[in-house]
Formats: structure tokens, C-alpha cells, sequence
């Protein structure tokens, strides 16, 4: 069990709209963070600032040890094999574009033979979900389009689940790589991780999975999930904006070509050639976002400190509360799972439609009681599109999120239709 | 009048379920433009389409979905301009376009006047968010009104 | 005038090596951050904090305006004829790639019509000079290996200029694409901007200026410079790691492809296909670093109630001082230009060779004296190759620097071969 | 003794003067191996050769440039070495990181005096940026060794 957190986020205490307390139920979106987070921050930016693995100076060595000390505490939080494992990012985006790039500069050559296992072209596929987010959508989007593979995916069922029957299909020996969320941030549904790794691994295709709504929320050991990369975001850790990390297996992460250029990354420059650093340093083109780095780090720490199991144990309540309460609310529909009892599966957040009023109005009404969630299409265009809706209403709760948020929300919500004169 | 009445005057309300204007029809006209605008960020999405007789906006008729805000804006508008001149709609677009940069606050002049039923978007000012939900059928118009003096552009020169 | 500055910059006041007083001397790989930017962080993230133009709810607003707020303060700066054309990115070498990776998806056919213009390939050059830091070289190299094009550079002389004659030459009709430093990190030397734009408009060659160096220690209007894109970092002009920014021409922007894709960048996903946002949207993708745009922002603000040429007259005085000291020292050697009577051409800060003894220990000895400067190649590789030396060491100035840091600086330097033994 | 002092001790300055071993030979040796390393924030290398004669590091010869401890470890490591077995080589390779690692303080057991004048980079350990100058010279021996040992390979195997 969490104990209430509120006071260890600042911003929580803010009030809004005419001095109504803040429910800040957008933390699928970005979370707060708190204080341990900023200290560590300004602890950094006021005292230990140097250029880091670059200066012979006092502020340099201070400054390198902070940032490499980040390094482990976030390897420690997902059980990376080694430090080196974690790669550094402007956030999960960069990290999924990372590899995606890194693989279609593989398939032009770059990295000559040591590289060649990540080449794909004509002929090969590469296998995605109906629930991506366009960040782990996108990229493999375009790899397919620059090399010639073609795009297939997994669909989703009413309920929000994967169509897993498909896994035996859609993932075939022409299949490369499958990249797919660990859980939805718009159903909450946690994947089966298990079974999309032994189909990939029956055809001999790398996993990419992106994990930015499951490292913050639930206890997460990339090893014992067995995918071989995987993305995640800082913000969203109750860390800072401006910095996310990529994980993967040191020996694949090792002769995945670079695809961002520039001071740091490489061993020796000439004007006519260029040799990498083993990773991560292959991949930290410039100076990192040390500060930042310093964040999630610190955000690490917290959230191990809590425990990711009372962390999950948590939110699962929260999560049970919303989604019971809309899913017996007239004129509501909850997409994903409804009023499951295997509630594990399912992240601390619902995402419901209104019927009669658009999600802009439903979010306006929430807004001015002081509830703050997210409307619109979350970045997942063709999730909403098999549900048969262009936009949703989301609550998303976080480990300083109460009982209290989650009423609040329920209560605003059968308060909606009512206000635009819906009939019920 | 709490900023949400504000912002959901009855006018508003109302517009948003008369729908002025709504459904594409085939238009006999002598310069006839469409537009099709997105707002990104939700999905809403307008296609507009503007009959031009001469310099008089001669019909507006529309296709679309999105909150309440922005189909009673596409409405009021349709109202507003429909049987007027470019110049007029014109007036009345920058006049909308003030408005919405005004935090919430009426202009305090006779644009208000011109600004008739849309007047009532005043109370979108107040939140930036939405006052790209307010313009998306202006957008739209403005892009349809190009179009159609594109297509009538031989006649249009010849009449000046 | 500027005042002494050394208040506003908390980690000015700490002690170093046994509570000596610091000389930060380093400020050329990353300068320290004033009370102003720390403070409108940290206020950023404990009061206004939320999901950038995803939201419907007053912290999404609220961070909105900041967040556009502070690309229109940057954008003041550096005189762009708009906000949009300021792209925020993780830091210079992400920009610098951003154009290139562009460019290199441009070439091969993504954007279509719209962004042929941008397409190179076999018979084409880019031309690049030898003074370039690796983040503004290898970007090049590799879109040239990626493209077939060629690789071409502009010679450096014996006093750190550039060979300016050879405009003429190595710039021709085969060039589409002339990338150079503003200013130079190890000589300081300020390139004849000028000079390259008219010799890349006569050929029809697009500019990109490596604008690290000069936007944070000059007055800079990249309107009236004339290029077409420009690179420079937050954590170098007294902002945060973890944000840079690329200005471009609008209309060059809104054309040229992005290399990294994700949510908020496109306008409609299906999982068949996409289509792209005008500038600076469609290079946006993902959560953005907000708290550090926000940070970035305050610290134009900060540059600009200084007054840039203020800054540039300070930042000049200490150059003085520094060169003038190290050119009438026995045993070290002043990379760039000696004792010039023009100063203005020279950044404020001095990159020397200690006959004798390796720069590591140079520095070495300056730390203990409580003194910070950077040591090594400065990822300038090429460069350092032409002076026939594998480092040197560097002390640079900012805002902060006063006339005492440079005499410590110079007594330090002079004690060094003595400590090594090194005969006079 | 101020920590500058202590991390250049007279020991190093010495070596990095006298620089044992330096200078390629060829060597005819049953199995002898090379190795190139570069610290790459300063651009220093070392070409190092190394020839064995069954488990005996028989001779040591390298060519290098780099700062004073760089150049100071890689001679104190010829000494340390040539002549003494592979084995005893491990040893003190791994007495000279647990070192390093110590932060400035003497190891205080018989690895100390194992050590002999390498232990005088005690004071490079609290300098963390310049372990890897003093930890240079040890990498490419490690290196070159693997290489001998690959050469030698089919000997070595019916050795034991
Ligand atoms: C001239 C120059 N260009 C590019 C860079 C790269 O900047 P960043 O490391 O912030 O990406 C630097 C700084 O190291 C620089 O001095
Ligand atoms: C499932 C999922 N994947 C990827 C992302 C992208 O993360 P970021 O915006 O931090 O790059 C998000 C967050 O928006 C997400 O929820």
C-alpha cells in the first residue's frame, strides 16, 4: 500500500479554475514529479554542472559521476544486465526512431557485416499492433516504406485485447521485427509480452516494445520479459521532460548503426571516415541531457523506493474505482476490457466516450470542476478508428492519485450530459 | 455567468444543433470552391463548400463533425455571411479573429454589432485551446472562397 | 558594460580542490545557468506543468503558452522572421542531423515534389571547411556515403582562418549544400559569413551554419546572415541541457522531410499511411523537452536584457587579456590567430599547446589551482590534425567571466612546465 | 603532500621520462601478439607488442603518445612484467584496478608491495577521469596477449 503522496508533488498543490483543488488525472500524458526529482535537478544545475566524459576538471568528474549514477539507478528499475544496456534519449519517441533508423541505415549497409543481421528489404515484414501509439507506429511506417518491407499487424478485439490467434499468421518466417506496446494508453490493456516474444523468436524476428506506460506503473524486468529493445520516456516516470531511454541487449545495441551524428560517439574522425564507440556512447551523439538524465535518475530511485509492486497494487484500485464507475454510467462507453475481474491486466486509467457530446466539451466541463484529463485521439488514430470513434475522454492516475481524483472524476463526468442537455 | 456558461451561451448551444448550412449540396454557380480543414489535435474535420455570384458570397453549404464549438461557429457563420459580399465576410472574419484574441472580453465597438450570433463566441477567449475549434470553419471558408475565385478567376477578370 | 554577473550564477559560488575559489574557464563546452532560467524551470515544473497542446484542461494551456512563449524569446534572439521557424530539438548535433537526415530522406524520394529541391546523389558535393566540430562533419560525411555524393572541404591557414580563395574552387556547380561554423570552438575564429552565403547563392548551394559558438557570445540576426538553416544549444548560451533548437527559412521547412516520427508531428495516421505538419510541427514528434524550451527561453531573455553587444564587448575584453598573456608565454603555442589587432574576428577564448607537456596534464595542474578548462581534441579532430597536434587545452569565457579568472588562468598556465620539469 | 603531488610522485615522473620498453622490435618468439588502444577523449595511443615464451611474458616493446601517466603506467608496466608468467601478470593487473578503484588509498595488503613502482599511481584513483590514461597501457597488453596466445595457439594446446 502507497501512502498518499500528494504532498511530496508540488504542483498538486495548486488550485485551478477559481480556486477549485487540482484532480490531475492527465498523468498518462505527463506526470508530475516530485520533489526528490527537482532537488536532484536543481541539486545538479547549482552545483555539479561540468561537461560530462570531456573535462579534466573538478565540475566534469562530478558531473560524469551523476550522470553514469543515473544511468544505473534507471538500469536497476527495468533489471538491465548492465548500465551500458541503457542508451539515453530525448524521450521514448527518439528511442523507438533510434532503432528503427539504426536498422534501415543497417539495410543500406552502414555497419557493413557486423551489422548486416539487423538488414530487411523486399520480401520481408515487419508486424506492429492495432494499439500502437504513433510513435511506435510511424517509424516502422516509414522503415517499411524506405526498404521495402511491408507493414502488417496485429488487430485488436472488442474488448481491447489482442487478437492473438493472429500472432501465428500475421508473425511469419518473412517477419523481421515486431514491435508492439507493452500496454495501452488508451484501453489500459497490459500485453501479453510472453506470447509475442515466442512467435517472434520462432521466426528469428527482433522484439521492440514500447514500454512508456508500463515502466512507470508496474514492476518491469526487460531480462525475464525476453524482447530484445525497448523504449520509455522520462516525463512519464514522474522524472523530467527532455530525456527518455532506450534499452536493449548489450550485444545487439553493440552493432546497431548509429543514425544521429556528432562529437562523442565516435572513435576516430577524419574528414573522410569515421569508426564507432561500442554503445551506449555510440548512440550519445553531443552533449546529453545531463541535467535531465539526472532526473529520471532521481525518479528512478523514488519510484524503487515506493516499490513497483505497491506502485501497481495502488493504481489497480484506482483503476478498479473508474472503470466500475463508468462502466454503470448511462450513455458512457468504456473502450477496452469492461468490469474485468482479472484486473492486473489492466493499467490505472479509462478511456470513455460520451455519446451526444464531443470530447472537447466533456474535457471543457472536467476542466472548469478542476479535473484535469486528456481528450482527443492520445497519438492512436487507428486504435480509435477499429473502435468506430475519432476521439475519447481519458483519466490516467499516477501513484499520488486518491480515491478522492477518482470520484471527483465520476461525479464531473455523469455531470456532462446533463449540461449539454443530452437526453438520457 | 460562471467562464463555462461563458463559453456555452444558449446561442451557442443552439447554433451547434440547428447546424445552418450543413449538407453538401451541388451548386449552380458561376465560381463554386471546397475546402476540407482538420484540426489535428482531436480529429474534427469540416469540408465547406462556397458559391460565388460575382463579389457576393451566394450560398455556403457543409459537411462535418467536431464539438459543439466548432459546428456552432461553422453554423453562425454560415448565417453571417451567406447573401453578403467578400468584403463584408471579410470584416466580419477579422472581426471573429479579434474577438478570439481577446481574452474573453467583448471588442467594445461596432464590430461587436457586425459580428451578430457569433458575438456569442466571445466566451472562447478565453480558452486558447478551443479558439482553434472556433476558427476551423472560417478556415475553411476563407480556403473555399480562393478556390472558387481560382476556378471563376477568367470571368472574375473579365468582370473587373 | 556588463556588471560583474557572478552573482546570478549559483554554482559560481562554490569552492573547488580543498575550497579554492572557481575559475570556470569552460563555458566554450557548456556554460552555467543563471538564477533566471533555474528559477523559471523550476516554477514551470512545480506550477504549470502539463501535456503541451494535448490537452483541454488549464495546465495544458498554461504549459502551451510557456512553451510558445519561449520559442518566440529564442526566436526574438536570433531574429527569425517568425516563431515557427524555430525548431526545438535535444541539442545542436540533433539539429545539425535533423537537416541532414532530411536531406538524405529528401534524396530518396520522401516528400515527393515538394521536397525534391532538396535531393542530392552521385555528381553532387557538399562542402564543409576543416575547422568544423564533429557534430557539424559527420552528419555530411555520412549523408555523402548515404547518397553518393561528395565529400569536399574548405582548408584552414596557419592562423586558424579560412582559406576563403578556395570558395571559388571547391565550391562549384556540383555543390548543393555548404555547411560551416559561425565561430570556431578551439580558435575562436568567427567565419566571413558573408563570403560563403554569396558564394553558395551563385551556385545555387543551400547554407547551414553550426551557430553553436556564436549565438550565445554575439549579436546574431540569421536573417541579415543570409543562410537558409543555423544550429545552436540551450546548454551553451546559459540554458539548460536537453534542448536545442534549428532555425530554418519557412518555406524550407515546411518542405524539407523529417527523420524522426512520432505523435503530434502528423496530421492524419492510418496504419497505410501519414501526412506531415507544416514547421515546426512536423519536427516535433513525441513529448517534447518543455521544461528546457522553457528554460532556453528565459535565457534569451536573460541575453537579451544583457544586451548581445554588451556580451560580445565583454567576452572581447577577456580574449584580450587571455591571448594577448598566452602569445608572450615561452613554451605555448596560441591555436589561431596572434595578437590580431581586429579582435572582434575572435571568440573570448584561447585554445593552447604547452611544449612539452600533454595537455591531460595541463589541466590536470590548472584543476588543483581551482582553475576549469577543457582538454583533449574538443571534437575537432580534423582541425587539430592540421595544426599537427592530438589536443590542446582550452579556457573559454562567457558573461560570467571576469578579468581575475583570466589572470588565474594565465599564472596557472605559466607554472605548468615548471611542474613537469620542462626546461625553459 | 597535495593530492596533485601524490598523483605525480617523483616515481611517475621518472617513468614517464625513461619510458621502458618503448620502441618496436621484431620479436622471434614463439608466440608474440599486438594491440592498438586509444583513449578517445584525448586522442593518446599506444601500439604495444608483447612475446611470449610458453606462460612467460618475455618481452614487452611499444610505441606511444599521451600524457605523463598514460606514458608513466605503460614503461612501470614493462617493468612489472617482462619476465614474470602470464599468471603473475593477471595479478598484478588486477591488484593494479582494485587500485585504481580505491579512491586514493593504498590498497593495504601484499598487493602494495606486488605492485612495486606502479603503486605509486595510487593518487591517480582520485582522479577518475585519468584512470582510463593509467589503465591504457594495461588494455593493450591484455590485448596484445589474447593475440600471442591466438598465434601460438596450436603450440600453447599441445603444451598442456
Ligand atoms: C562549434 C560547435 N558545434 C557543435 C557543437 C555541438 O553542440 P551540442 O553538443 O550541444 O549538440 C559544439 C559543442 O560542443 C560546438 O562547439
Ligand atoms: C504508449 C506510448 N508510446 C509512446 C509514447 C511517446 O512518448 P514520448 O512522447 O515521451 O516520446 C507515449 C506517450 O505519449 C505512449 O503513451
Amino acid at each position: 500500500m502507497l501512502p498518499d503522496l500528494r504532498d511530496d508533488f508540488p504542483l498538486l498543490a495548486r488550485t485551478v479554475r477559481n480556486g477549485k483543488p487540482l484532480a490531475y488525472l492527465d498523468s498518462g500524458a505527463t506526470a508530475q514529479r516530485p520533489h526528490a526529482v527537482l532537488h536532484a535537478m536543481d541539486e545538479f544545475d547549482r552545483l555539479h554542472n561540468g561537461a560530462v566524459a570531456r573535462g579534466a576538471h573538478l565540475l566534469a568528474e562530478e558531473a560524469t559521476e551523476a550522470f553514469e549514477g543515473a544511468r544505473a539507478s534507471v538500469a536497476r528499475l527495468v533489471n538491465a544486465a548492465s548500465p551500458d544496456e541503457i542508451v539515453w534519449t530525448e524521450n521514448a519517441t527518439a528511442a523507438l526512431n533510434l532503432v528503427a533508423n539504426g536498422i534501415g541505415n543497417a539495410s543500406m549497409g552502414q555497419g557493413g557485416e557486423e551489422s548486416a543481421r539487423f538488414r530487411i528489404g523486399a520480401g520481408d515484414s515487419i508486424v506492429v499492433t492495432q494499439a500502437e501509439h504513433h510513435a511506435n507506429l510511424i517509424p516502422w511506417q516509414q522503415l517499411a516504406a524506405r526498404t521495402g518491407a511491408t507493414l502488417r499487424w496485429i488487430e485488436i478485439g472488442d474488448d481491447g485485447r489482442h487478437r492473438l490467434e493472429q500472432l501465428a499468421t500475421v508473425i511469419d518466417d518473412t517477419t523481421k521485427i515486431v514491435a508492439f506496446t507493452h500496454a495501452s494508453n488508451v484501453t489500459g490493456v497490459v500485453s501479453d509480452v510472453a506470447a509475442f516474444v515466442a512467435r517472434a523468436r520462432e521466426v528469428g524476428a527482433y522484439t521492440v516494445l514500447d514500454a512508456c506506460q508500463s515502466v512507470p506503473h508496474l514492476p518491469v524486468d526487460f531480462q525475464a520479459l525476453g524482447v530484445d529493445f525497448a523504449a520509455f520516456s522520462g516525463h512519464k516516470m514522474l522524472g523530467p521532460t527532455g530525456v527518455g531511454a532506450l534499452w536493449g541487449r548489450k550485444e545487439l545495441l553493440d552493432v546497431l548503426p548509429p543514425s544521429v551524428f556528432g562529437g562523442g560517439a565516435i572513435k576516430v574522425v577524419t574528414l573522410e571516415e569515421t569508426t564507432w564507440h561500442p554503445a551506449p556512447t555510440r548512440f550519445e551523439a553531443g552533449t546529453q541531457p545531463v541535467t535531465q538524465a539526472v532526473g529520471m535518475g532521481a525518479a528512478a530511485e523514488y519510484l524503487m523506493a515506493l516499490g513497483m509492486d505497491d506502485v501497481a497494487t495502488h493504481e489497480r484500485r484506482i483503476a478498479q474505482i473508474i472503470r466500475e464507475g463508468v462502466s454503470q454510467m448511462p450513455g458512457v462507453r468504456l473502450l477496452g476490457p469492461i468490469g474485468d475481474p482479472d484486473a492486473d491486466e489492466v493499467l490505472g486509467l479509462a478511456t470513455v466516450v460520451v455519446e451526444g457530446v464531443h470530447t472537447h466539451d466533456v474535457g471543457q466541463v472536467l476542466d472548469d470542476l478542476g479535473i484535469a484529463v486528456r481528450v482527443g485521439h492520445h497519438c492512436a488514430q487507428p486504435l480509435h478508428k477499429r473502435f468506430g470513434v475519432t476521439g475519447s475522454t481519458r483519466a490516467s492516475a499516477h501513484v499520488y492519485t486518491t480515491e478522492e481524483d477518482a470520484h471527483r472524476f465520476l461525479e464531473g463526468l455523469a455531470s456532462v450530459r446533463e449540461f449539454f442537455g443530452v437526453p438520457a | 455567468m460562471s467562464s463555462l456558461e461563458q463559453m456555452y451561451q444558449q446561442v451557442i448551444m443552439d447554433h451547434a444543433r440547428a447546424r445552418h448550412g450543413a449538407g453538401l449540396v451541388d451548386l449552380d454557380l458561376p465560381a463554386v470552391g471546397e475546402s476540407h480543414q482538420v484540426n489535428t489535435t482531436c480529429g474534427d474535420e469540416v469540408t465547406l463548400r462556397v458559391g460565388l455570384d460575382g463579389d457576393t458570397v451566394a450560398s455556403v453549404h457543409w459537411e462535418g463533425q467536431g464539438c459543439s464549438i466548432s459546428q456552432a461557429s461553422i453554423s453562425a457563420l454560415t448565417e453571417l455571411v451567406e447573401g453578403h459580399s467578400l468584403e463584408e465576410a471579410d470584416e466580419v472574419y477579422e472581426a471573429f479573429r479579434a474577438l478570439m484574441g481577446n481574452r474573453g472580453e467583448d471588442l467594445g465597438d461596432d464590430r461587436d454589432d457586425m459580428l451578430g450570433d457569433a458575438g456569442a463566441f466571445v466566451g472562447v477567449g478565453k480558452y486558447p485551446a478551443r479558439i482553434k475549434c472556433a476558427l476551423l470553419g472560417w478556415m475553411a471558408l476563407r480556403d473555399a472562397v480562393a478556390q472558387a475565385q481560382a476556378a471563376g478567376g477568367a470571368e472574375g477578370e473579365n468582370d473587373g
